[in-house]
């Protein structure tokens, strides 16, 4: 089993709880930098997340995180942040009270765990209702304290289940501004979402599960090319649509062009990208069209996902 | 048209700490988005506009009706969808939809015949058979919906009903939210913090902070007047590319490693564009004008008091 | 052919009367508390010792029936069976039993599945106060155990006074006043504790072990306490002593001596100090009804106020 | 490092015990024997003699205090312990943390060892100091600083803080198996009430064996008991103390493969 230092890599690993199917089969690498798990509710997001920190152990396969494995607990967890779903907290405690005791338990003396609990509270915006109890708190002020636990400790390997769910704009800005930062440190960012406009801003490879099974994974616009049963679309808003689609049928890579019903723009769709938008780019300079937009159809994360996920996977709610 | 909500310097204190610092205004919009960051006191106005917390001070108008006085009546004419989980354990989903229809005040045979026609609407077909604590989170959230307009109400309060819902349940929750919006005149009150819901729904738009009311604005009217600006994304060495769009005049804010923002002076034509990027060898790939979205009139709402950013 | 386009629609057709809205709520539990089937067995078997009782009486006004069975046995003109207060106060004590086990498996169920999942706003957010709320939940209960005391003891007595004739129905009118009114203390008493002990645990074990620990600790403390100072006041922590008294002051209303008689038996161990007095012991089934009262109304709130 | 650690573990553990209105009950328990004696001070004109008194304590303290109150104050509090975060869903903040299992194990026995005795040790000493000044000033100092009773009152808060050591591991680790604390408690309370009538081989398997035999003030435990060779007091110590160190290994080993199964009622 090759052991490799700088991946996190799940080798036919599967998880059922009973008969319930957790996760089957997953063959992962995990690199540094944002990797996204999209995916409907009950696809084995969560039950990922748990076996990669540890909290559930996998029914077949191994997992190693940066060359350890989960079951040893004192070392795995000095470099694993996990910013759980469960909305729970222990009765009667402070926002403060929380991250101090936890970072006491990762060995920092007194004085440094104050230190670094006030450090993580600042950088999720929560110091002035550290003090009160999170039994006070609301949704999105307990979810930015769990983002504090999470990172107060400098983890290697941060693991963050939802961590945008019920946090206001600004905080959701901020957020993903604070990832973005962490992983351009070289720290591994997990992070699991519904928001597939936020994936498609901040992550640098995806991950697509349905139903317990890994449907694809890798960035986001590799994933796009290689589903050759969808040809790339791209449309193009000018003035002169009909004089475009003739140029583009001249092409051979060109495999679908449509006039749009309002005649001011052209749907087009090829097998290679780059030769597509090659040809715009040349016929704008040469036909001097006055051009309104060009948006590529489906090229992002919500198309990915409809095909991938949305015919077959998702058909309940 | 009476106002959906009328507020007179409304003030709510729990123990001593305001949450509503005087909050005045009167709100006509169909569809109202309530937005504001974590403890703005938004599930506070909600509260108080059900009558669950009396105001401290000042006065609040529900559809013309008092809160302190007339709250029955208001309940009446009010579909209520609470934001975190909320239903009943070892209840089918047909026999909680039907007892809440009943408990709003419609007969039985009524209130059956009604519960199966939301249910049958809102897409929880067989389901409503079954214990609602064996629903997966999608369908708790309809079934939340369907308790909040079976007894038809003339007006509906949803504090974040798209929470947690995974990308086809958002589609299929705010489609939902539209119809009811467009059929006659249903009015609702959105609360969220996912502002693309916000503005697939709402047409006016509340903003609170710190218990203050910040912005009222009208979207439609605000996105017609908004300066309209390129957004370009770039494939290839953009260093050279950039120095001779500002050497055309054109005013540029670069955010994210490939998405440039720029917005172009009147004599710089977009073919202008695709000239200096052919000079440069870089390919242009998407090219769109773009307006201020709810999320940048939110951050300048943020912003405008003393916002910490 | 039309596509109809079934939307939303408003409804603005008839309303119920608001008075006996709360009943909804009861309509719903009972068809929820007799699909366990344990409950449905149980409830059934609460009735078998009014059954006999009611045989009982039957049979000893029909002699010569019970002669056939016996073939010529002789038997003394007097009555088999007395249908006396004593009567009447063992069948209430002995149903009374029965009714806290019927209140341990039906109360919890109650309120706590409403709690655990915050399902209260959907409640308050409607025309439906809080008030009627905790009236929805009490008439179940006191609907379902008041079928299981008061009804079967009054039916007995109906039996008796069918049996024995109108003179007997009006000079014992004070007993089927007491029979209603002891079975409703006790029942109502029954279930607001009930009610409160599911409200504050929501976990249904505890709530049924919280409501037979408040009979018997108590009763243990007081009884201790009785045996060290020698007093008779622990037993007002006694829940059968007390409930026992409040009956006992019903049943004897106008007849002093058999009061006394009654009490001195309630209060075997009462050696030297004399028996609580009546007005006690509906004291304390006043206050420990208010207390409960407090702590429903402290849980059943359409918003929870964490400071 | 894993000492200070379970210092840390147990000061939580303790400040949730305190927060989460989890005393309320164990606290009710000790404060019973308390009350009642204060009452009779309070209440009793003419208190029984001092030799009279010791006797009432030694039965009051072998049927209520030992068998009862010590034996159910235990079993709230520790097998709250592991069980309380399971119900509440609030393991997880523990199973993330870079700490060995045992020593999670060892900071929550800790925390529980160090309530149970304060709360039971108080309430078997204060009412020995009480019931037995009942007489006025100069009999309790006689009987204390002259006569046994200092060494009997030490031994009776010593036996009570074996009694929550024993006891402690026991619920832990029963509180860590079974999800309802009530079941194994009441088993327990059973065995070692029974335990006077058990072969003597059983009797060793018990807490109460170890502690019975060294009681200052005997008392007749019935006809039919089956007499076995009361243990010294060495020998009934280190029997106590290997007993709970076997269980809280036990309770280790579980505690390394525990997962989190948050299924909801």
């Amino acid at each position: 089993m090759t052991a490799e230092p700088n991946r996190i890599v799940f080798t036919d690993v599967s998880k059922f709880y009973g008969e319930v199917l957790g996760v089957n089969k997953i063959n992962l690498k995990i690199g540094p930098g944002i990797t996204s798990l999209v995916g409907p509710n009950g696809s084995g997001k969560t039950t990922l997340m748990n076996l990669m920190t540890g909290l559930i152990r996998p029914t077949r396969g191994e997992i190693e995180v940066l060359g350890t494995r989960t079951d040893a607990p004192e070392t795995f967890y000095s470099m694993v942040g996990y910013c759980t779903q469960f909305d729970t907290f222990p009765k009667g405690v402070t926002g403060f009270g929380l991250i101090y005791s936890v970072l006491r338990l990762h060995g920092r003396t007194r004085r440094e765990a104050e230190e670094q609990a006030w450090q993580a509270i600042e950088q999720v915006h929560m110091t002035d209702a550290a003090h009160r109890r999170v039994a006070a708190y609301s949704k999105g002020m307990r979810q930015r304290i769990k983002l504090a636990l999470a990172v107060a400790h400098h983890p290697t390997v941060l693991v963050l289940d939802e961590p945008l769910n019920g946090l206001d704009p600004m905080a959701r800005a901020e957020s993903i501004a604070l990832f973005e930062k962490l992983a351009e440190e070289g720290l591994f960012v997990i992070i699991s979402s519904h928001i597939l406009h936020e994936v498609d801003l901040m992550s640098d490879c995806v991950v697509m599960m349905s139903n317990g099974y890994v449907v694809a994974e890798g960035d986001i616009q590799e994933v796009r090319e290689e589903m050759s049963e969808h040809p790339i679309g791209i449309r193009v808003r000018c003035d002169r649509p009909a004089l475009l689609a003739s140029r583009a049928f001249s092409e051979n890579h060109v495999v679908e062009v449509r006039i749009e019903d309002d005649g001011a723009g052209v749907l087009l769709r090829s097998r290679s990208v780059d030769q597509l938008y090659a040809l715009v780019n040349r016929v704008v300079l040469e036909e001097a069209l006055k051009i309104e937009g060009v948006t590529p159809v489906d090229e992002d994360v919500h198309s990915v996902y409809s095909y991938l996920i949305g015919s077959n996977g998702a058909g309940r709610l | 048209m009476i106002p959906a909500i009328e507020l007179d310097n409304l003030s709510v204190l729990f123990s001593g700490r305001p949450i509503l610092k005087g909050l005045s205004g009167a709100f006509y919009g169909r569809a109202i988005g309530l937005l504001g960051p974590n403890g703005a006191g938004k599930s506070t106005l909600i509260q108080t506009l059900l009558g669950f917390h009396p105001p401290t001070r000042g006065s609040a108008r529900v559809l013309g009706m008092d809160v302190r006085t007339q709250i029955r009546e208001i309940r009446h004419a009010i579909g209520y969808m609470p934001e975190n989980d909320s239903f009943i354990t070892r209840m089918t989903g047909i026999r909680l939809v039907r007892m809440m229809a009943e408990l709003s005040g419609l007969p039985p045979a009524e209130a059956l015949e009604r519960a199966h026609e939301t249910l049958f609407h809102l897409g929880l077909g067989e389901a409503r058979y079954r214990d609602v604590g064996t629903y997966s989170l999608g369908m708790k959230q309809m079934a939340k919906l369907a308790v909040a307009i079976v007894h038809g109400p003339r007006m509906l309060i949803l504090d974040e009903p798209t929470n947690g819902l995974d990308a086809d349940g958002r589609k299929r929750m705010l489609e939902i939210i539209r119809e009811i919006r467009d059929s006659h005149d249903t009015q609702i009150i959105l609360c969220s913090h996912l502002l693309r819901d916000v503005e697939e729904c709402c047409d006016e738009v509340v903003i609170l902070k710190e218990g203050l009311l910040v912005t009222h604005c009208n979207l439609e009217a605000e996105r017609r007047t908004n300066r309209k600006f390129i957004q370009v994304e770039t494939r290839g060495e953009t260093g050279v590319f950039l120095t001779r769009v500002e050497q055309l005049g054109c005013e540029l804010a670069v955010n994210g490693s490939r998405r440039l923002k720029m917005i172009l002076p009147e004599t710089v034509e977009v073919r202008d564009l695709y000239h200096v990027a052919a000079e440069t060898g870089v390919q242009i790939r998407r090219l769109d004008y773009k307006r201020d979205s709810l999320q940048d009139i939110f951050l300048k709402a943020m912003e405008g008091s003393n916002g910490r950013t | 052919m039309a596509v109809h386009r079934r939307g939303y629609h408003q409804y603005d057709g008839p309303r119920t009367p608001e008075r006996w809205r709360f009943w909804i709520l009861a309509r719903y539990a009972f068809r929820r508390v007799f699909r366990l089937r344990l409950v449905a067995i149980f409830y059934v078997i609460c009735f078998i010792p009014a059954l006999i009782a009611s045989s009982a009486v039957y049979l000893s006004h029909n002699v010569d029936v019970l002669a056939s069975l016996f073939q010529g046995e002789r038997f003394s003109d007097a009555e088999l069976v007395p249908v006396t207060a004593e009567f009447f106060l063992f069948l209430m004590t002995f149903q009374a039993s029965l009714s806290v086990f019927l209140t341990a498996l039906v109360g919890p169920g109650l309120v706590s599945p409403d709690l655990t999942n915050n399902a209260l706003p959907l409640y308050f957010s409607r025309p439906f106060s809080r008030v009627e709320y905790v009236l929805g939940k009490f008439s179940v209960l006191f609907v379902l155990l008041w079928l299981v005391t008061g009804a079967p003891m009054l039916f007995i007595y109906l039996l008796k006074s069918s049996l024995a004739g109108w003179s007997w129905f009006v000079d014992n009118l004070h007993l089927a006043f007491a029979i209603v009114l002891g079975s409703a203390v006790w029942v109502s008493l029954l279930s607001l504790v009930a009610l409160a002990s599911s409200a504050w645990l929501r976990w249904r074990p505890a709530a049924a072990g919280m409501l037979f620990a408040l009979l018997f600790f108590p009763t243990g403390f007081g009884q201790a306490a009785n045996e060290i100072m020698r007093t008779g006041w622990g037993s007002l922590l006694n829940a059968i002593v007390v409930i026992g008294t409040v009956w006992n002051s019903l049943f004897y209303i106008d007849d002093a001596d058999g009061y006394a008689r009654a009490a001195r038996a309630l209060n075997p161990m009462g050696r030297v100090a004399d028996p609580i007095p009546a007005w006690t012991a509906w004291l304390v089934v006043g206050t420990v009804c208010a207390v409960s009262l407090l702590m429903i109304n402290r849980k059943i709130r359409a918003h929870e106020v964490v400071r | 490092m894993s000492i200070e650690q379970i210092g840390v573990v147990a000061g939580f553990e303790m400040r949730k015990f305190r927060a989460g209105r989890k005393w309320f009950f164990p606290l009710l328990l000790a404060a019973a024997p308390v009350s009642l004696v204060s009452l009779l001070l309070l209440f009793d004109p003419h208190p029984p003699s001092n030799s009279d008194i010791t006797r009432v304590f030694a039965v009051m303290f072998q049927t209520f205090m030992l068998r009862l109150m010590i034996l159910f104050g235990c079993a709230l509090v520790f097998a709250n312990l592991y069980q309380g975060d399971m119900v509440t869903r609030t393991i997880h903040f523990y199973l993330l943390a870079p700490v060995r299992r045992e020593v999670l194990v060892a900071g929550k026995y800790l925390a529980g060892l160090l309530i149970t005795s304060v709360l039971y040790g108080a309430s078997v000493g204060i009412p020995n100091i009480l019931i037995h000044s009942a007489n006025g000033q100069a009999v309790a100092e006689a009987h204390f600083f002259g006569g046994p009773g200092m060494r009997e009152l030490l031994t009776y808060v010593g036996i009570a803080l074996l009694a929550c050591v024993g006891y402690g591991s026991v619920f832990m680790l029963t509180g860590f198996l079974f999800k309802n604390p009530a079941v194994p408690a009441a088993f327990v309370l059973v065995w070692e009430s029974a335990n006077v009538f058990l072969p003597s081989a059983l009797q060793k398997i018990s807490v109460v064996h170890y502690l019975q035999s060294i009681v200052p003030v005997p008392i007749p435990i019935g006809p039919f008991a089956v007499i076995t060779a009361p243990a010294s007091v060495f020998g009934s110590v280190t029997g106590l103390a290997l007993f709970t160190v076997a269980v809280l290994i036990v309770n280790g080993l579980l505690m390394r493969k525990a997962e989190i199964n948050y299924v909801s009622d």
